[in-house]
């Protein structure tokens, strides 16, 4: 047992924190920043668990996976982003209609 | 204990002093012109003083040029944005501090 | 790396640290997902990318920390900032306080949001402590992966076995991914033109600054791409350096000149995909598969690849940046 | 000496935490961003002093990113975020 437990239990509290926060708020933007910290989440768990070789190089196949995946993150999110800005220039704001559970 | 690891532990205290320093004054300093001046001035001494140190144990020559370059990017950019922010503020109509 | 220090001192110290930096994690997402001002969200949120890439160092994975610094420090940041910059430029009269903090889940029902509020919990509750124990009883590290990676290291041309897997032996993931960078660009640009923002003219000291930066972030994206063969670097790294020296020029306030808005841009765009692909389908003709790269020659045909996909990584990311598709005369 | 490196490296990233609060408190954005460009340099020296703790190196260019992009944010702070209109608690 040693650190690298650690950081794979933090990184399942972030992803379930921006799992969370993607459900519960109504406002656009902060839905991002809610997946991008769930996404983060994910790379901490796979890069932790890559760390798991005593002494040794860690496991390159993750650390590869992670960096596309961080690439491919900011492109989404930039994507995203762009979307945002349209729902706000055709609908005048960017959260989404507030949701009567009645 | 080596001469050189002994200035490298000097150097490093003196530099996270300064960091210590530039954040009490983020933190207890009344307006944002004088924040910025505790940190830009803070922060730049610091990593300068954390450079030198590290540069001490440094394994090439080249390694002591690459900290060197980091240390003047930081410097290059931390005055500059520090000048801009400034800027901004001012233009913001943001009144300095008075006592 | 816990390993090779025997020292419990060292250990502790470790321990300590690490129980910092995860608990600064934990709380950063928290408060960035959480505070009532979104400028102040996306400070958070910056800073929490800072963690992560210290995060990355200690983790020993010096490759994604590469990439995580340069786009969490440079072009995530810059994104997040502009964007929410031209939401607020769009409606003025509404105050920030006004629009503060509004959740789904607002029912004047006070029961209703109670239940609906605890069944949520009891959900993400059993998901926590399902991928808790899945985490925990993983089996111990195979290192059949690894193995085959280390093995073959010597027949991929590069002894970065980060970089050999990237483009080498799973060049599919990165072939995949660059496409999917192009999509990206394309979903933007099809959502049409989107106003420009009001732009002052740069001041000295700005224009001081980006003239000494710009130049300064060319070369050390070349760089990461020379070292990538056999250091940490490569081709995301270089590309996402350059993105941010394409979004330092664009915030200063310079565009592309006319002429090469139109084809020009789109070829390089698509040129890294293309040398990827082109020299896929010619080692097909040569008798070899896909994608499957010689031994004399990979060394050189992935720093090929690698030069061009760095390039259409670099301006594709910048012109993610830019939002809404660079304008250009269209012929009567 | 690795232990005195991480020992300064844990310092640093106390006055890092300690800084946040200066960006939950405010008032204005720009309070908010000198923060953010504090981190910045802190987290550089942390990057330092990690890599010579752990004795590698190539985790030097880290910290040289960080330095290089440190101006990115802060520069689009300036010219999008605070060039125009009324930011929601700027002039206090």
């Amino acid at each position: 047992m040693n650190t690298l437990y650690l950081y794979t239990i933090v990184g399942v509290g972030l992803f379930t924190l921006g799992l969370y926060a993607l459900l519960i708020h109504s406002d656009l933007l902060r839905k991002i920043l809610a997946i991008n910290i769930m996404g983060s989440g994910v790379f901490l768990i796979l890069v932790a668990l890559a760390a798991r070789t005593q002494g040794a190089v860690p496991d390159p196949v993750p650390h590869a996976m992670v960096i596309t995946g961080i690439v491919v993150a900011v492109s989404a999110t930039a994507l995203a982003l762009a979307l945002v800005i349209r729902v706000r220039t055709k609908v005048g704001h960017a959260n989404l209609p507030e949701q009567s559970l009645e | 204990m080596l001469l050189s690891e002994f200035f490298t532990v000097i150097l490093l205290l003196a530099g996270a002093f300064f960091f210590l320093a530039g954040t009490v004054g983020l933190l207890r300093f009344p307006d944002v012109y004088t924040r910025l001046h505790a940190l830009t001035k803070a922060d730049n001494v610091g990593l300068g003083l954390m450079v030198l140190g590290l540069a001490l144990q440094a394994e090439s020559w080249a390694m002591t040029g690459k900290l060197i370059l980091i240390w003047l990017c930081v410097l290059l950019s931390s005055a500059s944005v520090a000048h801009l922010i400034a800027n901004a503020a001012r233009k913001k109509g943001i009144e300095p501090w008075k006592q | 790396m816990e390993a090779m220090t025997s020292l419990p001192l060292m250990t502790l110290m470790q321990l300590l640290f690490d129980t910092l930096l995860g608990f600064a994690l934990l709380w950063l997402g928290w408060r960035a997902l959480a505070s009532p001002d979104l400028f102040q969200a996306i400070v958070l949120f910056i800073a929490f990318g800072l963690l992560m890439a210290i995060v990355w160092v200690r983790l020993d994975a010096p490759d994604v920390a590469l990439a995580e610094a340069a786009i969490g420090a440079g072009l995530t940041g810059a994104l997040l900032l502009t964007t929410l910059a031209r939401l607020e430029a769009k409606n003025r009269s509404k105050s920030a306080l006004e629009k503060k903090h509004k959740v789904w889940l607002m029912t004047e029902n006070v029961k209703l949001k109670t239940a609906s509020f605890l069944w949520l919990m009891v959900i993400l509750m059993l998901l926590v402590s399902g991928l808790v124990y899945a985490v925990l009883t993983l089996q111990e590290q195979t290192f059949e992966l690894q193995m085959l990676v280390s093995k073959n290291l010597e027949s991929s041309g590069v002894s970065n076995p980060v970089t050999a897997v990237l483009l080498n032996f799973r060049g599919y993931d990165t072939l995949l991914e660059m496409s999917v960078l192009l999509l990206a660009l394309l979903g933007v640009w099809s959502f049409g033109g989107i106003p420009k923002p009001h732009e002052s003219l740069p001041g000295p000291v700005l224009n001081m600054l980006s003239r000494l930066l710009i130049p300064l972030l060319i070369i050390v994206a070349g760089y990461f791409l020379w070292v990538g063969s056999d250091a940490p670097g490569g081709a995301f790294q270089g590309g996402s350096v350059l993105g941010a020296a394409g979004v330092l020029l664009l915030l200063v306030g310079w565009r592309l000149c006319i002429r090469f808005v139109g084809l020009p841009l789109r070829i390089i765009l698509v040129f890294g995909l293309g040398v990827f692909v082109s020299a896929a389908v010619v080692l097909i003709f040569l008798g070899r598969q896909f994608m499957e790269y010689p031994p004399s020659v990979a060394g050189a045909l992935i720093l090929l690849i690698e030069a061009a996909a760095t390039l259409s990584i670099g301006i594709t990311l910048a012109a993610l940046f830019l939002v809404g598709r660079p304008e250009f005369r269209r012929h009567k | 000496m690795e232990i005195f490196y991480l020992s300064i490296a844990f310092f640093l990233l106390l006055t890092l935490l300690a800084g946040l609060w200066r960006v939950l408190r405010g008032p204005t954005a720009a309070d908010r961003m000198l923060a953010a460009q504090l981190f910045g340099t802190t987290a550089v020296a942390c990057v330092l002093l990690l890599a010579q703790a752990f004795e590698r190196p190539v985790l030097r260019d880290v910290a040289l990113i960080f330095a290089l992009l440190a101006a990115v944010t802060a520069i689009a702070f300036v010219r999008r975020a605070w060039a125009s209109g009324e930011h929601s608690d700027a002039a206090k």
